[in-house]
């Protein structure tokens, strides 16, 4: 009974995992429209400054996501003043070619930068470990992640998925044209809600590059599932993505418990089954 | 009363839990120009898709030509003789008026399966493409690019697909919306030429082209059709002025 | 009927068009308080570029634009909106993946046109409230962009086709809803409208574009009556 | 045809109308140039002719993409698998003791487009982000069906013992790439006018139809449905051709041949030379990978980034492709010359 | 059939050695390594082997002036790597080739190395039987699975952990490493308290670690790909709290690989693994050899495994080259000296074996250490000259 609690609470934990990566793809691309996969390498970038700071210069750890957040969400803005905001209204593919470019072009940088090697992360000793709760041990960190995970999620649906603000981005991602002449300021909205994606892609990066390290390929190699999880979440919500986070994590934990031999063929054939039945993902809005 | 080539036997419609038809009974004779009018939302434009195909009735019978189509599909259907256009625009908009057309006289004769032999060599059917673009006035643009016509001869092209495939019956969702009232009498007066044996069931707006070239006209409104009788009695009928005509 | 009071939109030499397309050519007039000014015209003579450039939409080339005095050519769409331009758009382009509420309430700024207040010059648009736009009927639909455009309480209204392809009694509804929202706020409003018998009994002047140049301008009751000028100018079979 | 003389031929619609079709199943000046161009690409001195014949092993497989998405408007994430089944299944002839490389070839189509039919089946209804996300979750799983099965397929190590006998009994594969660019050229060459025909064809207008406007190709009573399953059978079986000759030139089939990476680059391939025209798989491959070549030789451990900026150059400049971009320029610097300024 | 093919092979090499011989001064050396993607570090850490081995032994060795061709196999990808030897071989010229990295790549090259002898060293694939019995002029100065995956299943019998788990990465490798430790482990009278196969893409283990905790064994053995993995499932043991509660962690080096052990972190300390190399390793030649690396790489690089390989196969090489002073290069004499060539490198003591050219060489056993602050694997126990098979 207490392992299956336990591999139930990792695979929470695991879902809220998946959540923090994935929330910034589920931001630009739910929201906006805009299939950024250059958001994996914002995160990437998240995780190389979070490294920065808490390594480099010693700043206290929650001190640092706030720092990564902003930092994140600057250069995406700046980004997307430069490159991506030519590229709104082009076709997916155009859109995946370009970021797919930036991820080739990140890689490069962060190489030459950074060095193609793991970074080392000194976590600070109050969140490793473990600890006994109603008499399951549980990790600390993942404790962490799901409390840290489930007040982002609270606060990402009812502070921008369900306010005005949110419509205001449908409403600008739905027809641009209408939008300005209705007095929305179109390239604010986008530019707010793009930085936002970014520094949230960037907080995802730093709070799982820890577990699972941080080099210059990290972008390509979770790029696929942060792709899952918002599909199988379906466009255009937040909820969804939630929703779906937890869906994969559990079953994957769930599956590499009780059926091992099966690998990650759980994952994949969960995407084919849900993307089969429901196209437009889980909550997704339909065309 | 001459025989119907289609009918609607006791159709019930409605998304979710929205209703949208209680019961329908609807019949259309060969060779009538028939219309139907009624208030926006009043599911005119849902009776076609349903008649069409497009979409599944919740109950109820849909005939045609003697046969009940109501498990068919779009395609067995179009097959059939039963060809539609619609309210908005859908046209091949990279492709010419040539290649539109001759997409259709390919699909009716079955020849579009993978072959090696060349659309140049299908002769007759460019000929009859070019020669129903004539008939329409659209054979100086039919090299054109689709999307650089001007709106009125799209809407024309539109007509031209749907008649390319020689229908028993033609669905027409508003051929006129959009276009001038010039322009929409030279429509419906191009449709008023076609051979007597094709019905066509048309959804309009304005109600001097219904009551000028409608041999009978439906009154659908608030989930039910209302009246279904000659041009002049509708116009007589109150309940018509009450439920859409107004004063 | 005519209007004498302050000139709202001064339109002066005007060239505008798509990218280097020229559509509109060195059009020029005026709208005075208001007043509702009717642009008639065939299809494709420039009568939605011209609502358009007002608004900002298209690309402009040259001649001026004074809305309230000011030069507003080279303002940025959202600027003009907000200097009091409202605009309906011809095919409605509600925003389809927002609600009735959502649509009106992402423009809403403040002003007199309460959403309440709009929901009871459009009770059905009430009814509909939740539903999202896309599942609306043409003329809900219509009402809704009608609804939008007066949410950010302009001064000078732009209707593009308002009652196109409508039941006979939706126009009569809509065509009520626009007598009322002049009476009770004072709109400016130009329209753009092919069925010419409605537009022009209830406007006070017209204009007649062909080829993006105006090439008539005439008080609406004397058009109406003049059949010879309305065949030859808009080619209707009398 | 430009638009002008069409209209100056309206006098006889019918004879113009024929011409029209038939003037776009003709063979064009510079679609000769390019096949003879690459032809005797063999005959430059000091080339690579490995090289080449790889350029044109991923030009064909892009082609068969392009079937699928430039002509049926379908986009795959999994197009991989189609290749390295195509590999397989000639690795495992060759493996086995058919060693006659032409037969394995037709084998190698047939398994592949037989899968393509299944798949084209099974994802007919999908579209958009669906269709994307289905594609890629049946490239993962083969991909890692073919990783595990150690005993079966070698794994990570590959297929071993692949045999391929001398093409014609005669030209043995060499470690110059003679046999392999010839061979190569050959059967792309073969494939590409039977594509070219079928495209030419009612069912190739039928596909364009359809990518243009499904909804009204179903009321035209077309098997819009089927024509996706059919588009998928084609496009397999070609990409299988391209992934069968590829282990046959070179004697190895490996996992990568069906990675997600994979399907990836032969749609970046095809999107760079562009879509919808047949050419543009070749034009890509021919960029891609001598640039991927040249630069990697050049700076080994940096040239994500130039591959990179390649992608975002193509797409900021040449939207749609270098060979849609080039037709246009073409286009407008030809009716400049004739008809003075555009009306 | 068959003679009509070497006949044809035979004319295509005359005129490779002829035109090879007449251009004499310069030899050129294939270097076929990955240099990009996820694989990138080997072939970062070979280049700088070569250069220091360059800086102290000049490029040319017995007169032959060596020239670098560099390539970049991408990774495991025989596809490129195998045209890239063929480019390397027919148009370059190169007459000595360091790699192709990856088993896979090893295997895609053999043909053509065979075909045009062109002598290789095996720096970065550990199969069984790749070297000499696929390329007669090949030979290996990594090592080869079994001297990894063998040892710890008696060393561990023999402290006392006889339940034992083993977790493989689900990849050809992981299979072959897995065979070997389990089979030793019968051998060694230990028992098998489960076993699992992993995804090679994976960034969650709790599953697969509530798994290894219900089986309640004394040690688990760990094979996985350098990177990611190894870091991952290190940490997720530690992490659960596996570790603490006395659960013994061992594999194969590349699990604390000197690479990333520091973004191992603490739950490396105590990890057991079985290795060729260690910067740690007693011996004049390993302080200069480190010393060395250390200065190239301004102290960024910790001195992997590929960089040692790298030496080795220089080391040789150059060896190799003197022998044949004043002479044309002639690869059956070169394959001669290189097979049963024996030396002294970083890691100890190497014999190059004299029928094939796998290699023969010490296995160190060693346990995660904090040496000056710096976490690194100390040779606790040495296995001398371990075979290939």
């Amino acid at each position: 009974m207490a392992a299956i609690l336990t591999v139930l609470f990792n695979g929470v934990a695991y879902g809220f995992l998946l959540f923090v990566m994935s929330v910034g793809l589920s931001v630009s691309l739910g929201m906006m429209n805009f299939v950024n996969l250059a958001q994996a390498s914002f995160s990437m970038l998240g995780g190389y400054i979070f490294v920065t700071a808490l390594q480099g210069y010693g700043i206290p750890f929650m001190l640092c996501l706030p720092i990564v957040f902003f930092a994140v969400a600057i250069v995406s803005v700046v980004l997307e003043r430069l490159i991506f905001r030519y590229f709104y209204k082009t076709d997916d593919l155009t859109q995946v070619l370009l970021t797919i470019g930036l991820v080739f072009m990140s890689i490069a940088m962060a190489t030459y930068v950074w060095g193609g090697t793991y970074q080392r992360f000194d976590m600070p000793a109050w969140i490793i470990g473990q600890k006994d709760v109603f008499g399951l041990t549980l990790e600390t960190y993942r404790i962490f992640l799901v409390g840290f995970g489930a007040v982002m999620a609270v606060t990402l649906i009812f502070g921008l998925e369900r306010t005005n603000l949110g419509a205001m981005v449908r409403a600008c991602v739905d027809n641009r044209r209408v939008a300005t002449a209705c007095g929305l300021n179109t390239e604010l909205i986008f530019a707010f809600t793009f930085a936002i994606g970014g520094g949230l892609a960037g907080l995802g990066g730093a709070l799982s590059a820890n577990l699972l390290g941080l080099d210059p390929n990290f972008p390509l190699r979770y790029l696929v599932y942060i792709l899952i999880v918002v599909s199988i979440g379906g466009m255009g919500t937040i909820t969804g993505t939630l929703v779906a986070s937890l869906a994969l994590g559990i079953a994957d934990v769930m599956g590499k418990y009780y059926v091992p031999q099966f690998g990650s063929f759980i994952i994949y054939l969960l995407t084919v089954i849900v993307m089969l039945w429901r196209p437009h993902g889980l909550m997704g809005r339909g065309a | 009363m001459s025989e119907a080539v289609l009918e609607t036997k006791n159709m019930h419609m409605a998304f979710g839990g929205l209703v949208i038809f209680e019961a329908i009974d609807f019949s259309l004779r060969r060779g009538d120009r028939h219309a139907i009018i009624g208030p926006n939302g009043a599911g005119k434009t849902t009776f076609i898709n349903l008649v069409t195909g497009l979409l599944k009735p919740r109950a109820g019978e849909i005939w045609f030509d003697g046969r009940n189509v109501t498990q068919d599909t779009p395609q067995q259907r179009v097959k059939a003789g039963l060809v539609r256009t619609f309210q908005i625009n859908s046209l091949f908009k990279a492709l010419n008026p040539l290649e539109s057309v001759m997409l259709a006289l390919l699909e009716r004769e079955g020849r579009s399966k993978p072959s090696l032999r060349t659309v140049a060599q299908e002769k007759p059917l460019i000929d009859e493409a070019m020669a129903l673009l004539d008939r329409f006035g659209l054979a100086g643009d039919a090299f054109s690019i689709t999307d650089a016509l001007a709106y009125g001869k799209q809407r024309l092209l539109e007509v031209v697909l749907a008649l390319a495939l020689k229908p028993k019956v033609l669905l027409l969702d508003e051929p006129a919306a959009g276009l001038s009232t010039q322009q929409g009498h030279e429509v419906f007066a191009k449709l008023a030429d076609l051979p007597g044996e094709t019905a066509i069931l048309f959804i309009e707006h304005d109600m001097n082209l219904v009551f000028q070239y409608a041999d009978i006209v439906s009154v659908f409104a608030a989930g039910s059709m209302v009246l279904q009788d000659t041009p002049e009695n509708v116009r007589a009928s109150p309940r018509v002025r009450e439920v859409y005509l107004g004063a | 009927m005519a209007h004498d009071g302050e000139i709202i939109l001064d339109v002066r030499k005007l060239d505008a068009g798509y990218g280097a397309a020229k559509v509109l050519h060195g059009v020029e007039f005026t709208v005075s308080r208001g007043e509702m000014l009717v642009v008639l015209g065939r299809n494709g003579v420039g009568k939605t570029t011209l609502l358009e450039t007002i608004c900002g939409l298209t690309t402009w080339q040259a001649g001026e634009i004074l809305f309230k005095g000011q030069n507003i050519e080279r303002l940025a769409p959202y600027r003009r909106n907000r200097m009091g331009i409202g605009w309906s758009p011809q095919e409605r382009e509600v925003f389809p993946s927002l609600s009735v509420q959502e649509n009106l309430a992402v423009v809403y700024r403040g002003g007199k046109w309460t959403i309440d207040k709009l929901y009871d010059l459009f009770p059905r648009l009430r009814a509909r409230r939740d539903n999202y736009a896309r599942l609306l009927s043409g003329g809900e639909q219509q009402m809704l962009a009608i609804a939008r455009a007066l949410a950010s309480d302009p001064d000078l209204l732009l209707l593009d086709e308002p009652v196109e392809g409508l039941a006979p009694l939706v126009v009569q509804e809509m065509v009520a809803a626009i007598n009322r929202m002049r009476a009770e706020a004072a709109l400016t409003i130009v329209m753009v409208e092919t069925k010419h018998e409605v537009a022009l009994a209830h406007s006070d002047r017209c204009i007649v574009l062909d080829h993006g140049v105006i090439v008539h301008a005439a008080p609406s009751a004397e058009m109406l009556a003049d059949h010879a000028l309305l065949d030859r100018l808009l080619g209707v079979a009398a | 045809m430009s638009a002008t003389e069409a209209a100056s031929q309206a006098a006889a619609p019918h004879e113009a109308g024929r011409d029209y079709f038939a003037s776009l199943a003709r063979w064009k000046v510079w679609e000769i140039l390019f096949w003879a161009t690459l032809a005797g690409c063999y005959f430059f001195p000091d080339i690579d002719r490995m090289l080449m014949s790889r350029v044109i092993i991923w030009g064909l497989f892009a082609m068969s993409l392009d079937v699928l998405l430039g002509y049926r408007g379908i986009p795959s994430l999994g197009h991989a698998v189609f290749f390295g089944v195509g590999a397989y299944v000639a690795g495992f002839l060759g493996k086995f003791g058919w060693t006659e490389p032409i037969s394995g070839l037709f084998f190698a189509m047939f398994v592949a487009g037989a899968l393509g039919l299944v798949m084209g089946k099974l994802v007919q209804r999908v579209t958009g982000v669906g269709l994307l996300m289905v594609t890629l979750g049946l490239n993962l799983i083969v991909f890692d069906f073919v990783l595990r099965s150690t005993e079966l397929t070698g794994g990570d190590d590959g297929l071993q013992g692949i045999v391929i006998a001398p093409v014609l009994n005669y030209f043995r594969f060499d470690i110059w790439g003679r046999t392999a660019f010839w061979y190569a050229f050959v059967v792309a060459f073969v494939l590409f006018v039977v594509t070219r025909m079928l495209l030419k064809s009612p069912f190739g207008l039928a596909l364009i139809g359809a990518r243009e406007n499904p909804r009204r190709m179903l009321t035209l009573g077309a098997p819009v449905e089927g024509d996706v399953s059919r588009a998928f059978m084609i496009a397999a079986a070609l990409a299988g051709a391209a992934g069968a000759l590829l282990t046959q030139t070179t004697q190895t089939a490996a996992p990568t041949y069906l990675s997600f990476q994979r399907s990836a680059d032969v749609l970046v391939i095809l999107i760079i030379g562009g879509a919808g025209r047949l050419y543009g798989g070749f034009i890509g491959a021919i960029v891609f990978i001598l640039l991927q070549d040249y630069v990697s030789a050049l700076s080994p451990v940096y040239w994500y980034f130039w591959i990179g900026l390649l992608l975002v150059i193509i797409v900021s400049f040449f939207r749609k492709g270098l060979l849609p971009s080039v037709e246009q320029l073409y286009d407008r610097l030809r009716s400049r010359k004739s008809a003075g300024p555009p009306g | 059939m068959k003679t009509a093919l070497s006949m044809l092979a035979a004319t295509a090499l005359a005129a490779l050695s002829a035109q090879a011989t007449t251009a004499q001064e310069t030899l050129k050396i294939g270097v076929l390594q990955s240099y990009s993607g996820m694989t990138a570090l080997g072939g970062t850490h070979t280049d700088m082997a070569i250069k220091l081995f360059q800086q102290k032994y000049g490029d040319t060795p017995g007169g032959f002036k060596l020239q670098l061709v560099r390539r970049d196999t991408t990774g495991p990808n025989p596809e490129v790597a195998k045209r890239l030897v063929g480019e390397v071989v027919t148009r370059e010229r190169a007459q000595i080739l360091i790699g192709p990295d990856f088993t896979p790549n090893t295997l895609a090259a053999a043909p053509i190395l065979t075909e045009a002898k062109v002598p290789s060293f095996v720096t970065g694939a550990a199969t069984t039987g790749i070297v000499g019995e696929r390329s007669p002029y090949s030979a290996r100065t990594f090592f080869a699975t079994p001297q990894l995956c063998k040892p710890l299943a008696a060393y561990a019998v023999k402290q006392g952990w006889n339940k034992i788990f083993v977790v493989a990465a689900d990849f050809a490798p992981g299979h072959e490493c897995e065979k070997f430790f389990i089979a030793a482990l019968k051998e060694a009278n230990g028992t098998l308290a489960g076993n699992l196969r992993t995804p090679l893409s994976n960034p969650e283990y709790s599953g697969y670690i509530q798994r290894i905790r219900d089986a309640k064994p004394d040690a688990v053995f760990i094979f996985m790909p350098l990177g990611e993995l190894s870091i991952g499932i290190v940490r997720a043991i530690n992490d659960s709290g596996l570790k603490a509660s006395g659960l013994k962690i061992m594999g194969t080096g590349d699990i604390t690989d000197e690479g990333y052990v520091d973004a191992v972190g603490d739950a490396a300390l105590g990890v057991i693994t079985t290795g060729i190399y260690s910067t740690q390793h007693k011996s004049a030649l390993n302080e200069e050899f480190v010393k060395g690396f250390m200065q190239l790489g301004e102290g960024k690089h910790r001195v992997g495994w590929s960089a040692v390989s790298a030496w080795d196969a220089m080391r040789i090489m150059y060896d190799a080259l003197e022998s044949m002073k004043g002479q044309k290069f002639d690869p059956d004499k070169f394959k001669a000296f290189v097979y049963g060539h024996k030396f002294e490198s970083p890691r100890g003591p190497v014999q190059i074996d004299k029928s094939n050219g796998d290699i023969i060489q010490n296995v160190y056993i060693r346990r995660v250490e904090r040496v000056n602050g710096v976490l690194h694997n100390v040779e606790i126990e040495t296995i001398p000259n371990v075979p290939f098979k």
